[in-house]
């Protein structure tokens, strides 16, 4: 049971993204095979994503199996996946890309070969695929920055470190240039620097302790979930406690910090909801039905307001689920 | 006697060389970068930062160390960084799970913890040991392989989602107490650099491992027992790669599967061999190693306060690495010739 | 690596009957492999599919051709960590200069070859600093090589700004990827093309004779007057090129350059090498070891993927295959030489 | 060391019948019977790869026998562990040695039985004790210098000082002598000659008749690994050991070269190396004559020679070759100028072990259109001209494809000699030419050096063994503590001028 739809999403099918409902089919007319491509599953955002493809695909009733590359830096790994997908003979393929330029020439393969393809939550170049649903990182990034300022009192300063991930990612680029084109709307608010750095705890750790000793003025720490995660130790142990801490996603560490009131906001785009909507955009390419080719879902910065309100089962699995990489259709 | 003579001035040069070579000139090179920090940079010898440089320097040191071992009996060791990982999850989990069997009983959870996350370190460590000393497979080819199946296995537990729910005390009073104005990590990285200086110097377990990374076939004749020290030195590097996963959990307060990884192990080596432990097997000090690790970790912290452009950091990183290495082999030739 | 395997070596080959006789690898690793592909089969047909065929072909192209550029320098008793952020900067260098030439309007010829010498030369400029750092300047080639491992990583993210880059021109994906030579696609035909020379290169040259005989006896190689300084340059520069060759086919495989593209490279290159025969004591191996070496991982990472097993499960099997895999070749060696 | 008094003589120390020994590709030890009795010196005799050495290993542990039975002290043992041959008093001095590069000389001494409490090491007491022992043995060796710090020379007395430290009642020594100067030889007979006094069991191997004609009580002889006689050394002719040894007649005399002494080709001239262990040496090596350099261990005269091939760093003076000023010397150059160098230490040194025989001997031509046109090999013209010059050096076996690490000591001076005939040399420095070869080999190759002075080449031959230096050379200097202390000619070439040369610089230094 699915309990998400109908889901408030943007149709930028045309281009301009406009408000819509997305429902998806009840049913799929053949258990389809269909292959599932994610950089990785090493944090719980993938995890939500995967949750959303397997309850959705177990609710259209399609064989699903999924592949991760083990991380940002294995493209390769996620072109050979694709080409094993290709040659173990799908109705379709889900990327998650690594890095959607990178597959591009995959996506005319597929095309030539008549597999359609379908994008999740990783941005993609422009019509690169016949149906795709993310939520732009520039635009991610906007959000969060957007977030921030409303939080805060246009009159104060505010002093910003950026820890956008490893550089080279793309990723971690594109939500970073978002959030600075947000911030540079104030004029009080200011990058004092930007620390690319891998995505994991102890790396970012190191990081923000060196930005706290060489930024004093600091005041506003954004950056991935494990940069939150770390920083929120950090800073109670240097005893900073003014400073403010923004993710530029979410994961469960992110809610329960925010619950805590460790951290000032979250920034989500409910990659549940990414996850079932690929399932559905799939099976309606196959089945040659209308689709809406570019789903936005809404993305949201969640804090203490918000937070009561949120529709939690989109944003992340529950705890007590645990990955699988296939789904055999009854 | 004419031999007195003959002995003494090869000795002169030969004693020069020995200083050259067996300290090398990085404790003098680790000054030099201090000193220009400290006049560059107020915020360097800030007391918290100094405690950062401490506490992280501690962590890539504690694992240098097993590594240094391990290169010394000539072997290498892949898996340290996937270690770190599987050990900080289990731990974690073993934590979580015992809190949550005996609620209250803090001393058995985190013994339970620490036991498992050791644990894990042994495993690893004898099937290293093993496929090295007795199906004599390279130790570069099985720890890339246990590299491998180490990580898979941490991950396989988390799904690379954090992990949490050991007790506060863990965290509060271990993971980031203070002992005598020193972080724990500190203090445990001392424990270990001193018992390894100790081993190697003076005990027979240190002496065998010379022996070996210095000629296997004049151990085996002289009766030296080579695949028993040789899982022994596997052994204790994983375990000191556990200890740190170990300490980087209680120091985060959650089970990280990204702890450790690549970075870790070539750091670890990085510092070992910067530390003047030989790749041929046979030479290398842990006290230098350690010092070579301090000097790795502020080398990153400078290029932070001096706010080098993260980009551009790892270009700084590799030119110096490379001409510190390349400075000490040069004034090591010269010394040799005068 | 290790003395200890260098030790098993001397016992395995010194003593053992005619060269000739040892080269011809019998067939334990080319067996299991066979092995492997039938038993993937069982579980799911299409795996020997001539499209999947065909595909483990092409993956393996790319693998086999950095394993070769692994195993050169592994011959000589180094390797080169550097190999996969080598990858990353060629391939963003290349794409950068085509893009740069396209947009001022030169015709396709011309922006080919702007690609071409950019990723070329950033490739060569790579392997000359390598050589260079480690032959005169006789820094170790581990810290060598993970100095410029940082280094390119830096240049690599800074040029691209991290970002893939976009406008490569049809023609190149075309001829590098696209393209195929009776119904052979592109890959397959150069890496084929580059093994066969790279074959002649280590067997008929006076270079590859140099090599094999440095990497057995370095102090030996000196004193019968070879200049083992130059051909350790030629080498790593040699490595370089074939690296940089890989990167401009991948770029061509994926149409943009990639700043992250080489990520994990270079330990898989050296698994593949090592997997298939390669010592890193020096001195054996070749291009049929690196072939055989990526085909197998490929080979089974392609099976695994082909029988839906968990991608943390597969980190395990690989893990212990890579070990089996060089247990085997050991063996073999025993085997061959009695 | 410690040594319990003689036990019954009656019988043998060590027995052993029967035992054989197969290594991939080889039957080395073929039914070998043995018996060493208690206060006797016995010498394993025998060319290269007869199995000496393999025989040795057994006895003390190394590997165990496929076949045959070993007795000690009279009981059966069985399952011999190179710890329990320590521990019941057979102690070998091998011929590779059995020391660590990177630990100290006193360190080496104790390795495997080190004195400890509980895992814990007594560095003072093993210090105290390794002196003690060097002190007994008045070897001039220093406990704390490390091992690949020491000259061969000097590493065998450290090898010979670790299997006396403890318990001994069974010495082996193989090859004892090889690098070994008169002097540290004197002083190892001296404690021979104790050590038999005191009932300990010796098992020599030599290829050296002086020593075996002094010391031997009995001489076994191996040919192919198979025993062929054991005969008392008293009754026995040189002549007759070595035709049992080889199975054919062999003179045993150095031989007679005709030197026509021509225009100097070498010339050095206050040549001073970096390492100091050669100071302002002047000397000279002319056309057709052999030039010999005889000198005490560590006196430079291998690195006098390796800075003249230009693998010693020289830090002044002046070296002309054929009259033109050599500047810079390096091995690539001084080949192509016509030296060639042959190294004492052939494994270190010399030979790449597990490259074919054809690939080593080829090793310094690669630069030359015979053997290689731009950068392409020509390996059939290798084949067929290493092929033929193998063949002239009568190697064996004569298949040029093996690995070069497959062959006996003899044969691998064999594959460096070929490379002096594989191109244009006018110089030949010969580095202990004859350590470690049989015999019958070390007759070949003075015959080669014959061969080459009287094609009119320049020999400089540095040799540890006096007789040797003496009989081939015309004119020899003799060096001490880096100098040149003498220049012999004619009939001054004399072993009492030699040594009084060293003693005359003695009562120099005794003065200043
Ligand atoms: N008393 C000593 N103790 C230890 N090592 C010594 C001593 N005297 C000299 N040496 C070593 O011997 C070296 C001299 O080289 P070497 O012994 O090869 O000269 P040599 O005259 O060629 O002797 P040989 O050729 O007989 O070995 C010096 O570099 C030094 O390391
Ligand atoms: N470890 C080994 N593996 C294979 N073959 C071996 C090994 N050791 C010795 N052999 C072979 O056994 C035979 C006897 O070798 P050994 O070293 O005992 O001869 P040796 O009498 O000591 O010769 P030398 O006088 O040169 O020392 C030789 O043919 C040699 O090639
Ligand atoms: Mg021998
Ligand atoms: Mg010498």
């Amino acid at each position: 049971d699915t309990p998400w739809f109908p889901m408030k999403v943007y149709d930028a099918s045309s281009g301009t993204p406009k408000p819509a409902e997305y429902t998806p089919l009840p049913k799929a007319e053949k258990p389809y095979k269909l292959c599932v491509l994610f950089p990785h599953m090493k944090d719980s955002f993938w995890v939500a994503v995967a949750y959303g493809i397997v309850k959705q695909a177990e609710a259209m009733n399609v064989n699903m199996n999924l592949y991760e590359a083990g991380g940002y830096e294995n493209l390769p790994k996620q072109l050979s996946q694709f080409d094993d997908c290709m040659a173990s003979g799908p109705d379709a393929i889900i990327v998650g890309a690594i890095s959607g330029a990178g597959l591009s020439k995959k996506f005319e393969e597929a095309k030539a070969k008549g597999v359609p393809v379908v994008g999740v939550t990783n941005p993609l170049p422009p019509n690169a695929l016949p149906a795709a649903n993310y939520v732009d990182f520039v635009a991610m990034g906007e959000v969060t920055g957007e977030g921030l300022l409303a939080q805060t009192k246009p009159a104060d300063k505010l002093n910003i470190v950026t820890f956008p991930g490893p550089a080279g990612s793309g990723w971690a680029e594109s939500f970073n240039e978002g959030f600075k084109k947000a911030v540079a709307k104030n004029p009080n608010a200011k990058i004092l620097a930007e620390k690319f750095g891998d995505s994991g705890v102890a790396v970012q750790l190191q990081l923000i302790q060196d930005a706290l000793q060489a930024y004093p003025g600091m005041n506003v720490i954004w950056g991935t979930a494990p940069t939150a995660e770390a920083a929120i130790g950090a800073v109670a142990e240097a005893g900073r406690n003014n400073l403010k801490i923004v993710s530029s996603y979410e994961n469960q560490a992110m809610l329960d910090a925010l619950n805590r009131g460790d951290i000032l906001a979250f920034a989500t785009q409910y990659p549940v909801g990414e996850g079932a909507i690929a399932i559905d955009q799939a099976v309606r390419l196959i089945e040659k039905k209308p689709v809406m080719s570019l789903v936005q879902p809404i993305a949201a910065v969640i804090d203490k307001t918000t937070v009561p309100k949120l529709q939690m089962d989109l944003v992340l699995a529950p705890s007590s689920w645990t990955p699988v990489y296939s789904v055999k259709a009854k | 006697m004419s031999t007195a003579l003959t002995a003494a001035e090869p000795r002169g040069t030969i004693g020069l060389r020995a200083i050259a070579g067996r300290i090398g000139f990085l404790p003098g090179l680790l000054l030099l970068l201090v000193a220009g920090m400290s006049a560059v940079d107020p915020q360097f010898y800030g007391i918290i930062n100094i405690l950062n440089i401490l506490r992280n320097a501690s962590l890539l040191a504690i694992v240098a160390c097993g590594q240094a071992l391990v290169i010394v009996a000539g072997g290498f060791d892949l898996s340290v960084g996937a270690v770190v990982a599987l050990a900080s999850v289990v731990t974690a989990k073993t934590m979580a799970a015992t809190a949550a069997a005996f609620p209250g009983n803090v001393v058995l959870v985190i013994a339970s913890g620490v036991a498992a996350g050791l644990g894990c370190g042994v495993v690893v460590g004898l099937v290293n040991g093993f496929c090295v000393a007795k199906l004599k497979v390279s130790g570069f080819v099985v720890t890339l392989g246990t590299m491998s199946a180490t990580a898979g296995v941490g991950l396989m537990i988390t799904n690379g989602i954090p992990v949490y729910g050991m007790p506060d005390i863990f965290v509060k009073s271990f993971g980031r107490a203070q002992a005598f104005g020193l972080p724990t990590a500190v203090h445990v990285a001392l424990i270990v650099i001193i018992l390894m200086v100790f081993a190697q110097r003076r005990t027979l377990f240190g002496r065998y491992v010379y022996a070996i990374g210095g000629n296997v076939d004049a151990a085996v004749v002289s009766g030296v027992s080579i695949q028993r020290h040789i899982v022994g030195t596997y052994v204790v590097s994983s375990v000191l790669a556990a200890l740190t996963g170990i300490l980087l959990t209680a120091q985060v307060g959650s089970g990280q599967a990204s702890f450790g990884g690549d970075r870790m192990m070539l750091q670890s080596i990085a510092a070992a061999v910067i530390g003047g432990v030989s790749l041929r097997g046979g030479v290398g000090r842990v006290e230098l190693v350690a010092i070579s690790a301090l000097f790795l970790t502020i080398l990153g912290n400078a290029l932070n306060l001096l706010h080098v452009d993260s980009r551009l950091q790892p270009v700084f990183l590799g030119v110096i690495m490379v001409a510190a290495v390349a400075l000490d082999e040069l004034i090591r030739r010269r010394r040799g010739r005068v | 690596m290790s003395d200890l395997e260098l030790s098993v070596m001397a016992k395995d080959t010194d003593r053992a009957k005619p060269l000739s006789d040892r080269c011809v690898w019998n067939a334990v690793l080319p067996a299991a492999l066979v092995v492997l592909l039938f038993g993937f089969a069982a579980f799911d047909r299409s795996v020997l599919s001539s499209a999947n065929l065909l595909n483990i072909a092409q993956q393996t192209s790319y693998l086999a051709l950095f394993a070769m550029a692994q195993t050169v320098v592994i011959l000589t008793r180094g390797f080169d960590l550097a190999l996969g952020p080598t990858v990353s900067m060629v391939s963003v260098g290349t794409a950068l200069a085509m893009a740069g030439a396209a947009a001022t309007g030169h015709e396709t010829g011309v922006v080919l070859l702007a690609g071409l010498s950019a990723g070329f030369g950033l490739g060569i400029a790579c392997g000359l600093f390598n050589g260079v750092v480690i032959a005169l300047l006789g820094v170790n080639p581990f810290v060598a090589t993970l100095g410029s491992y940082n280094i390119a990583i830096g240049i690599a993210t800074t040029l691209s700004s991290g970002r893939p880059v976009q406008g490569v021109p049809k023609i190149f994906s075309e001829l590098f990827y696209g393209g195929s030579l009776f119904g052979v696609p592109a890959a397959i035909v150069i890496t084929v093309a580059v093994g066969i020379v790279l074959h002649l290169i280590l067997s008929r040259t006076v270079f590859g004779r140099s090599l094999y005989i440095l990497g057995t006896n370095s102090r030996a190689a000196a004193v019968a007057g070879l200049p083992v300084k130059r051909i350790l340059v030629a080498t790593y520069v040699l490595c370089s090129a074939l690296a940089a060759l890989g990167a401009i086919m991948m770029t061509a495989r994926t149409g943009s350059g990639e700043p992250n593209l080489g990520g994990a490279l270079s330990l898989q290159a050296i698994a593949g090498a090592v997997v298939g025969g390669t010592s890193l004591a020096g001195g054996r191996g070749g291009v049929g070891t690196a072939v055989l070496g990526a085909l197998f991982i490929t080979i089974l990472s392609n099976g695994m993927n082909l029988t839906r097993i968990d991608g943390y499960v597969q980190m395990v099997v690989l893990g212990a295959i890579v070990i089996i895999g060089v247990l085997l070749d050991r063996l073999r060696l025993e085997r061959s030489s009695q | 060391m410690d040594v319990d008094v003689a036990p019954k003589p009656a019988e043998p120390l060590l027995q052993l019948r029967g035992i054989s020994k197969h290594f991939t590709g080889v039957q080395a030890l073929d039914r070998i019977d043995l018996g060493v009795r208690a206060g006797e010196l016995h010498v394993l005799f025998g060319e290269n790869g007869a199995g000496k050495s393999t025989l040795i290993n057994v006895v003390s542990g190394t590997f165990p026998p496929d076949e045959g039975s070993f007795h000690f002290e009279g009981e059966e043992i069985r399952h011999l562990t190179p710890q329990r041959a320590r521990a019941i008093g057979i102690s070998p001095v091998f011929q590779e040695f059995s020391l660590v590069p990177s630990l100290t000389v006193e360190e080496n001494l104790f390795l495997g039985r080190e004195i400890t409490t509980g895992g814990v090491l007594r560095a003072r007491e093993m210090r105290k004790r390794a002196q003690a022992l060097i002190d007994e043995l008045g070897f001039d060796l220093d406990p704390s210098r490390r091992v690949d710090d020491l000259s061969r020379a000097h590493q065998q007395m450290a090898e010979i000082a670790k299997a006396l430290l403890g318990k001994v009642r069974l010495l082996i020594l193989d090859e004892p002598t090889a690098s070994l100067t008169e002097r540290e030889t004197g002083r190892l007979f001296e404690l021979i000659a104790r050590l038999k006094s005191r009932g300990v069991g010796l098992i020599y191997v030599s290829h050296r008749m002086r020593e075996i004609r002094t010391l031997a009580d009995r001489v076994t002889v191996l040919r192919d690994g198979r025993h062929v006689r054991t005969l008392d050394a008293a009754s026995s002719t040189d002549g007759e050991l070595v035709e049992l040894m080889t199975g054919r007649k062999i003179d045993l005399l150095y031989p007679t070269i005709t030197h026509k002494p021509g225009k100097v080709i070498v010339d050095v001239e206050n040549l001073t190396l970096a390492d100091g262990s050669v100071r302002d040496v002047n000397f000279y090596g002319r056309a057709g004559e052999i030039t010999g350099i005889a000198g005490l261990v560590g006196c430079g005269k291998s690195e006098l020679i390796r800075a003249i091939y230009g693998i010693e760093p020289a830090t002044s003076g002046a070296i002309r070759i054929d009259g033109a000023p050599y500047e810079f010397p390096a091995a690539r150059r001084s080949l192509k100028r016509g030296i060639a160098y042959f190294p004492a230490n052939r494994t270190a040194e010399g030979l790449a072990l597990s490259r074919p025989i054809r690939e080593n001997a080829s090793m310094t031509v690669l630069d030359l259109p015979a053997f290689a046109r731009f950068g392409v090999l020509r390996q059939a013209a290798e084949r067929a001209k290493i092929g033929g010059i193998m063949a002239q050096l009568q190697l064996r076996p004569p298949n040029i494809e093996r690995a070069a690490g497959a062959l006996s000591g003899g044969n691998r001076q064999k594959v460096m000699l070929a490379r002096a005939l594989t191109r244009e040399l006018t110089v030949f420095l010969f580095d202990e030419p004859s350590v470690g070869i049989d015999v019958g080999a070390k007759l070949e190759v003075y015959e080669f050096m014959k061969s080459l002075v009287e094609a009119g080449a320049a020999v400089i031959v540095v040799s540890s063994e006096l007789p040797e230096a003496l009989a081939l050379s015309n004119r020899l200097y003799v060096m001490h503590h880096g100098r040149i202390v003498a220049e012999l000619t004619g009939a001054d070439r004399t072993e009492q001028n030699v040594l009084s040369s060293f003693f005359r610089d003695h009562l120099t230094a005794e003065v200043a």
